[in-house]
């Protein structure tokens, strides 16, 4: 009965879920229903994909009306992929969150903790779906004010300036965002993302245009952390409750990443983007100063949560440059690592989380000793920072493979060097912290304390996140045909002009 | 001459977006960047209902008599927006609260010198 | 005409951000604020966006100032002077303004009827929707119909402030034992108070219910109804307000108000039509679209209201603590 | 000598990777029993060496054996492929690795290791890998197990877990995966990319159709990308691999590891570039001199060590690059004489480090200076150095005689004289920096009179060490008198042949 209406399940599921936690009142049936719903979510998620990787895009119209009068649910393969991804990292989180935030957050707030969260959810689903561009914005403000909400629930006072630039920073790039938009009404009279796409390309190189696509991709820079306008991110994902860290990190920015490429290649066209305003060299030169910069920046931090919030910046910037290289193999790669990144991420801060509940502290210090002490921890830190390397059986070796085979298809030796370089850098960062956690004696941190290994309900959903990057380091079938299938439909555009040319 | 006619509208409501924004990412006290924020997006608003007027029409209500009205997708829209608008404020105000409480100063520069020490 | 009000009142919308920039005083700065409010929704009036005047000026110069103010009590009213560089930010903005009037170039002319963006879409809203939705108000049907999902991310995103700002702050404790405060000396006050009020209940339950045809709806509503009690508490004190409304019940209501919403879709499901469509509602599609509409409206009222009042309860609390130590 | 003979050949394959893991996994299990334990390490490294033989026997009947695990990406498998040079490869590391197991035996417990089972455990697992490295049918499968061969022998080079350790290590895994991410994973996606495949072909991948700046680039990225085969300037990680236990030194990092290095690389000139093709690239000449020039100076840093292991690092290097060079000589000759250095080379390396081993467990010397006299106490150790030294110097009758004869005869078939003068002086130098030890050793007294000299003066090794010794000696002297067999499996390999082809 319900199989046509999948595609609009998983924002309304999570939306409704929401206030019931409120009204539910206690925190642990909050917690339930929160992890219901989600896993719930991410059972429809998975079943949408292989639906769209059957018959490809699906389209729902809200309220019966057609687009572009009402607004339209419209999934592709690639939100689906990503979908998947945000709700089943979400599922995971929430089974985590009961122990982590335990120890983290006031028990009053428990309950409002699963609500925003669930509201986050429903956003991020709602972005991800929507085929509406003002729509998007609905929902990115939705994620947004959920995700302020839950950076501030850290148990350090710092987390609540860090909540407080991640507001400014985050309203005035939705505003941006806005401002493009409405750039886009004010030329087409819609807001039907296909439909703008259809009546963009009678507009090429239309100064209002070209300044709304200016605006809306720094708008969604901000989002998605792009240096230099990255500076919000690490002491958000640093001082945010682990549980938090973990989510956002593996979904608020990919999910982002995902609002780039819907800009870029269905409504404004590779076409305008790479070649009428080479918005590509930009791209490309942002990506490898962010990968740099911010994998050195990683290196050089004590706080372990701090060094993964500059790794995640710095593996934003892969995304981007698969983006930036302007192919079918280059956007894959890129889709590619925002799900497989994900993966890796999610596993890390779980990780880092379980050491936070056992010893306190998050300092490098604090890790010293600790792979006699909770060798399962540090045994899925250990994989999943594997994979961030790009080590081969991990899946992070297959999104760097793609991306390498996308620079290289474009004959950009150096560009295809410098991202292997990048590798290295994410060596120093993860090695650091494995060292201490392997080679070292516990420090005065945690000299004489009885640590134990990490409660049952954190250790599965990390090992769950690592065994993933494990199979998805080897088994690439359905990665790779979603990604692919993803991306041939994005640039189908593209490879038409490039057929008549 | 009607080129500025044309376009007055939008160069002032830019103007006024630009103070806002100036005031955004200028100014120290965090209270008075959320009002910076707002006049940002209430001048964004303008822009938008600029878009949606049309000369002669009227307010977008069905009556007898009218036959030309103003477009009522950008109000929907700015209506949608106005609300997110004051929803974020509120949370940033309940921030800024609390910074208050954490650090006894609400000014960014002294609350980041205090971070520095920790 | 039009032209000249309009150009008037962008001047001194002007003026007032002008003087924001500057003026160190916060509470001068939150009042210039208000009026800037103000100012434009005179502006959105005469551009014929009642609509969204009613709402910027119940919102602007309502709530938020209403909010800022409380938190100036907490906080402090003075800026202090700093030291903080001026360049980059000034290079910032000039270089997004010169980008944005680059922009204003290719604009379509200002007020033009031939525009694309009175041509694609929203003729059909201006056309059919009277006959289709059956409403004169265009604007509350594209709101509540064409674009419902729209305006049910906006309760989510009220309900999400509210959430946020509780999770933040916490909400005041039901006193029993109340003490008296609020302004207990001015009595003139007190008795005005007591005759408006129960007024503009009745004001926001009209614009609640009359939104169909006129300007207005859920979240005026909901707006105007939050501030009968803000004004109940500012005059009788906190105490006193949370007696009558206790904020358990508001959080309830804030998520109740989402549910109502969220919950006509669903009913939508089960009648198996599309989400949000509320032609199966009744036999007859066009009633079927106004029960709806009226359905959601009230789900947004009710949590516009419960939400605003909720925030406004957060802060109050915080300044009433403040003033017991 | 085939006694797996019912088996399907096919799973012979899968049995040489997978029968080291179970193996790894006994000995995990068997943690808290040491002779349980070693008892598994013996077992598992005799069936081995017996699938080992097996393989040998059908690649002489030449049976083909092939296997696929899984599809990585479409067209790309981790797949396995039998081919001579790769069972040359498996039997010189499947044999060593009994030898080396007796030996750890002694050695481990008369130096009182600590966390001896993680030692045998990785010991397992890296042989694993070799075992897929020697197998593999494509570039990307080799790519990944040489990777984690890396992984799996850090622990092994970080065992004592003192500070000179955890630094050895971190060059160690610096230097190799650096340039195995940054240079052979490029080098292996751009192949990949233009000539669209990575399997190993005979006569190479690359046709005319490809322009040669950028195989000329490849190569080069291929020659340093293979960091194991340490070609300077990436040779450091391996002096300071030397940390390690000396079975690990001995079996990983004089046999396995690097061989894994130049096995890589005869592997990628003979079947990705084609050694008939090699002449015809433009930095060939420039990547053959590179290699000369690290064969001979690192003999000379290898003459300015005093610490026994740190001299014959170095010249393990210079070794190495023997291979390198014989590789890149684009002679068929040259090509036979450096895979069988693969073998002469192990046995006679492995000697030499059994027998540092077995000085610092029995006598706690490191140093050369320190070893004067030492033949009195060690006579039998001694003895072996002798001869393991002549072998790695080239003289009859040691088994290191035939590849540089091999070598010899390809630089000059190539017409490359030069290559010719430096492997004479290379092998001057190898007299110079290793004769002098067995020589202080025995001939050089500390001080004035000495009684004579008796068996109870004697204080060897432990009997599990010595008995390695002796049989890896013994090797070195059996290869010179019956190379036959590995040359016949060397003549198995296409476009490589002992013969000298006619001049055309």
């Amino acid at each position: 009965m319900f199989a046509q209406h999948l595609p609009v399940l998983p924002i309304i599921l999570p939306l409704m879920a929401a206030p019931l936690c409120i009204l539910l009142g206690r925190s642990h049936l909050a917690w339930l229903l929160a992890t219901l719903v989600s896993a719930l979510s991410f059972v429809i998620s998975v079943d949408v994909l292989l639906t769209t990787l059957e018959q490809g895009v699906l389209s729902y119209a809200i309220g019966g009306w057609q687009p572009p009068w009402g607004i339209e649910i419209r999934i592709d393969t690639a939100s689906a992929m990503i979908l998947s991804a945000v709700t089943g990292i979400s599922t995971l989180v929430l089974v985590y969150a009961k122990e982590s935030i335990a120890k983290e957050v006031d028990p009053s707030q428990h309950t409002l903790f699963y609500t925003a969260h669930l509201l986050c959810l429903t956003g991020l689903s709602g972005i991800l779906s929507t085929g509406d561009a003002f729509n998007l914005f609905v929902f990115l403000e939705i994620s947004s004010l959920a995700t302020y909400t839950l950076v501030s629930l850290g148990s350090d006072k710092r987390c609540l300036t860090a909540a407080f630039r991640y507001l400014v920073m985050g309203t005035i790039g939705a505003t941006f965002i806005l401002i493009g938009v409405g750039m886009l009404y004010m030329k087409t009279g819609t807001l039907n993302m296909i439909d703008l796409a259809d009546r963009i390309a009678e507009f090429n190189g239309n100064r209002t245009l070209k300044t709304g696509l200016a605006f809306i991709l720094v708008g969604v820079s901000i989002k998605l952390a792009l240096f230099p306008l990255h500076m919000w991110l690490p002491p958000a994902y640093t001082h945010a409750p682990s549980a938090v860290s973990a989510f956002l990190a593996s979904t608020a920015t990919k999910v982002a990443v995902y609002v780039m490429v819907r800009f870029i290649f269905t409504i404004y066209g590779a076409e305008f983007v790479f070649h009428t305003m080479s918005m590509d060299i930009l791209l490309l030169a942002l990506a490898i100063v962010a990968i740099f910069k911010c994998s050195f920046m990683a290196t050089v931090q004590s706080n372990v949560k701090t060094v993964l919030a500059y790794s995640s910046v710095a593996q934003i910037g892969y995304m981007i440059l698969g983006i930036s290289l302007v192919s079918s193999v280059g956007l894959m790669a890129g889709l590619l690592h925002i799900f497989n990144h994900a993966l890796m991420k999610g596993a890390l801060f779980m990780a880092v989380g379980a050491v936070l509940l056992r010893t306190g502290s998050v300092d490098i210090k604090a890790f010293q000793g600790l792979g006699k002490q909770m060798p399962l921890t540090m045994a899925a830190f250990t994989i999943a920072g594997l994979s961030i390397i790009g080590v081969p059986l991990t899946a992070g070796f297959v999104s760097k493979w793609y991306l390498v085979t996308a620079a290289l298809e474009q004959q950009q030796w150096v560009i295809a060097m410098l991202v292997l370089l990048g590798s290295l850098l994410a060596i120093i960062y993860i090695g650091r912290i494995l060292e201490a956690a392997y080679f070292k004696e516990p420090s005065e941190l945690t000299a004489g304390k009885d640590i134990k290994e990490a409660p049952m309900l954190m250790l599965v959903p990390m090992w769950v996140l690592v065994i993933a990057n494990i199979y998805f380091g080897i088994d690439t079938s359905l990665t790779l045909s979603a990604a692919d299938t993803a991306a041939q439909l994005l640039t189908q555009s593209m490879t038409e002009i490039e057929a008549a040319q | 001459m009607s080129f500025i006619v044309d376009h007055y509208n939008y160069w002032i409501v830019v103007l006024l977006m630009m103070m806002g924004f100036y005031v955004v990412i200028a100014a120290n006290n965090l209270v008075k960047k959320i009002v910076g924020l707002n006049i940002f997006q209430t001048s964004v608003f303008m822009m938008y209902i600029s878009i949606g007027k049309v000369n002669g029409g009227s307010a977008p209500i069905a009556a007898e008599g009218i036959t030309t009205y103003s477009n009522p997708l950008p109000h929907v829209l700015i209506l949608t927006a106005i609300v997110v608008g004051v929803a974020t404020t509120a949370v940033g105000l309940a921030l800024v609260v609390r910074i208050k409480r954490a650090y006894g100063t609400v000014e960014e520069n002294e609350f980041e010198d205090k971070e520095d020490l920790i | 005409m039009a032209e000249i009000i309009d150009l008037v009142l962008l001047g001194m919308l002007a003026i007032t951000a002008f003087n924001i920039i500057f003026i160190k005083d916060l509470f001068t700065v939150v009042m210039l604020f208000g009026i800037y409010s103000f100012l434009s929704a005179l502006i959105f009036v005469n551009l014929d966006a009642v609509d969204v005047a009613f709402t910027e000026a119940a919102v602007g110069a309502g709530i938020s100032t209403v909010l800022m103010l409380g938190t100036l009590a907490l906080t402090g009213r003075k800026e202090k002077a700093s030291s903080h560089k001026t360049i980059l930010p000034l290079l910032v903005v000039c270089v997004t303004g010169a980008a944005l009037i680059y922009g204003t170039l290719d604009m379509p002319l200002f007020g033009d009827p031939d525009n694309p963006a009175h041509q694609h879409v929203a003729p059909r809203y201006i056309e059919d929707s009277p006959q289709e939705i059956g409403i004169p108000n265009m604007v509350t049907s594209v709101l509540a119909s064409y674009r419902a999902f729209d305006t049910l991310g906006e309760t989510a995103v009220v309900f999400a402030a509210a959430i946020g700002v509780l999770s933040l702050l916490g909400l005041p404790k039901r006193d029993r034992a109340t003490i008296q405060s609020g302004l207990k000396s001015h009595l003139v006050l007190r008795v005005v108070a007591k005759m408006i009020i129960p007024l503009i209940v009745l004001f926001a339950l009209y614009v609640q219910f009359h939104g169909d045809y006129g300007p207005g709806g859920g979240f005026q509503a909901g707006v105007i109804a939050a501030a009968a009690l803000i004004l109940y508490a500012l005059v009788f004190g906190l105490p006193m307000a949370t007696h009558v409304v206790p904020p358990r019940v508001l959080k309830a209501l804030a998520a109740l108000g989402v549910l109502i919403y969220a919950g006509t879709g669903v009913v939508s499901l089960f009648l198996s039509a599309n989400f949000l469509d509320y032609s199966v509602l009744a036999e007859d599609p066009v009633a079927g679209q106004h029960i709806g509409i009226i359905a959601i409206e009230l789900g947004v009222g009710i949590t516009v209201f419960a939400a605003m009042l909720c925030i406004f309860y957060a802060f109050a609390g915080q300044t009433e603590r403040k003033n017991i130590q | 000598m085939n006694i797996w003979s019912t088996l399907d050949p096919a799973q012979l394959i899968n049995l040489t990777i997978v029968v080291p893991l179970i193996g790894a996994a006994f000995i995990a299990l068997f943690s808290q029993q040491p002779n349980l334990r070693e008892g598994v390490s013996i077992i598992t490294a005799v069936v081995l060496f017996t699938l080992v033989l097996a393989v040998t026997d059908n690649t002489f009947s030449k049976l083909s054996m092939e296997t696929t695990w899984v599809a990585l990406f479409p067209g790309l498998e981790i797949a396995y492929s039998v081919e001579p040079l790769g069972v040359l490869f498996a039997l010189v590391a499947s044999f060593l690795w009994i030898i080396t197991t007796i030996y750890s035996i002694g050695y481990m417990r008369g130096h009182n290791e600590e966390n001896q089972t993680r030692f045998f455990f990785c010991f397992a697992l890296s042989i694993s890998t070799v075992m897929a490295i020697c197998f593999s049918a494509n570039l990307l499968t080799l790519f990944i197990f040489y990777e984690l061969l890396t992984l799996s022998t850090y622990p092994l080079v970080t065992h004592a877990g003192t500070k000179e350790a955890k630094h050895g290590g971190r060059v160690y895994l610096g230097v190799l995966l650096s340039t195995s991410i940054v240079l052979f994973l490029l080098a292996i996606l751009g192949t990949w990319v233009s000539a669209g495949t990575l399997n190993f072909t005979p006569g190479g991948v690359f046709t005319q159709a490809h322009s040669d700046s950028l195989v000329a680039l490849l190569l080069v990225l291929f020659c340093y990308g293979i960091g194991k085969a340490a070609l300077m300037p990436f040779h450091r990680w391996l002096p300071a691999a030397m940390v390690a236990p000396t079975p690990a030194s001995s079996l990983l990092h004089a046999v396995a590891v690097v061989k894994a290095g130049v096995f890589s690389i005869l592997k990628v000139v003979i079947y990705i570039f084609g050694i008939d093709n090699l002449s015809d690239i433009a930095t060939t000449d420039v990547m053959l001199y590179i290699g000369t020039a690290t064969v001979l100076l690192s003999s000379c840093v290898a003459m300015t060590k005093d610490s026994l292991k740190a001299r014959l690092a170095y010249s393990t290097v210079s070794q190495l690059s023997y291979i390198v060079v014989g590789a890149l000589l684009a002679s068929s000759v040259a090509a036979a004489g450096a895979s069988l250095h693969i073998a002469t080379h192990a046995v006679g390396k492995i000697t030499l480090f059994f027998c540092a081993g077995a000085i610092m467990v029995a006598a706690h010397k490191k140093n050369i200076s320190e070893m004067v006299g030492l033949g009195r106490k060690m006579p039998i150790t001694m003895i072996a150095f002798a001869i393991a030294a002549l072998s790695i110097i080239g003289l009859p009758p040691m088994a290191g005689t035939w590849s540089k004869w091999y070598l010899m005869v390809g630089a000059v078939e190539a017409d490359k004289m030069i290559i010719v003068v430096v492997l004479t002086i290379s092998s001057l130098l190898n007299v110079a920096y290793l004769l002098p030890i067995p020589i202080k050793a025995f001939f050089n007294t500390p001080s004035g009179d000495q009684p004579a000299w008796s068996w109870s003066e004697t204080k060897e090794a432990p009997l599990p060490s010595l008995i390695a010794i002796v049989v890896t000696t013994t090797a070195c002297l059996w290869l010179f008198f019956y190379p036959q067999p590995l040359i016949d499996l060397i003549n198995l390999i296409p476009d490589v042949s002992t013969e000298l082809k006619g001049r055309p």
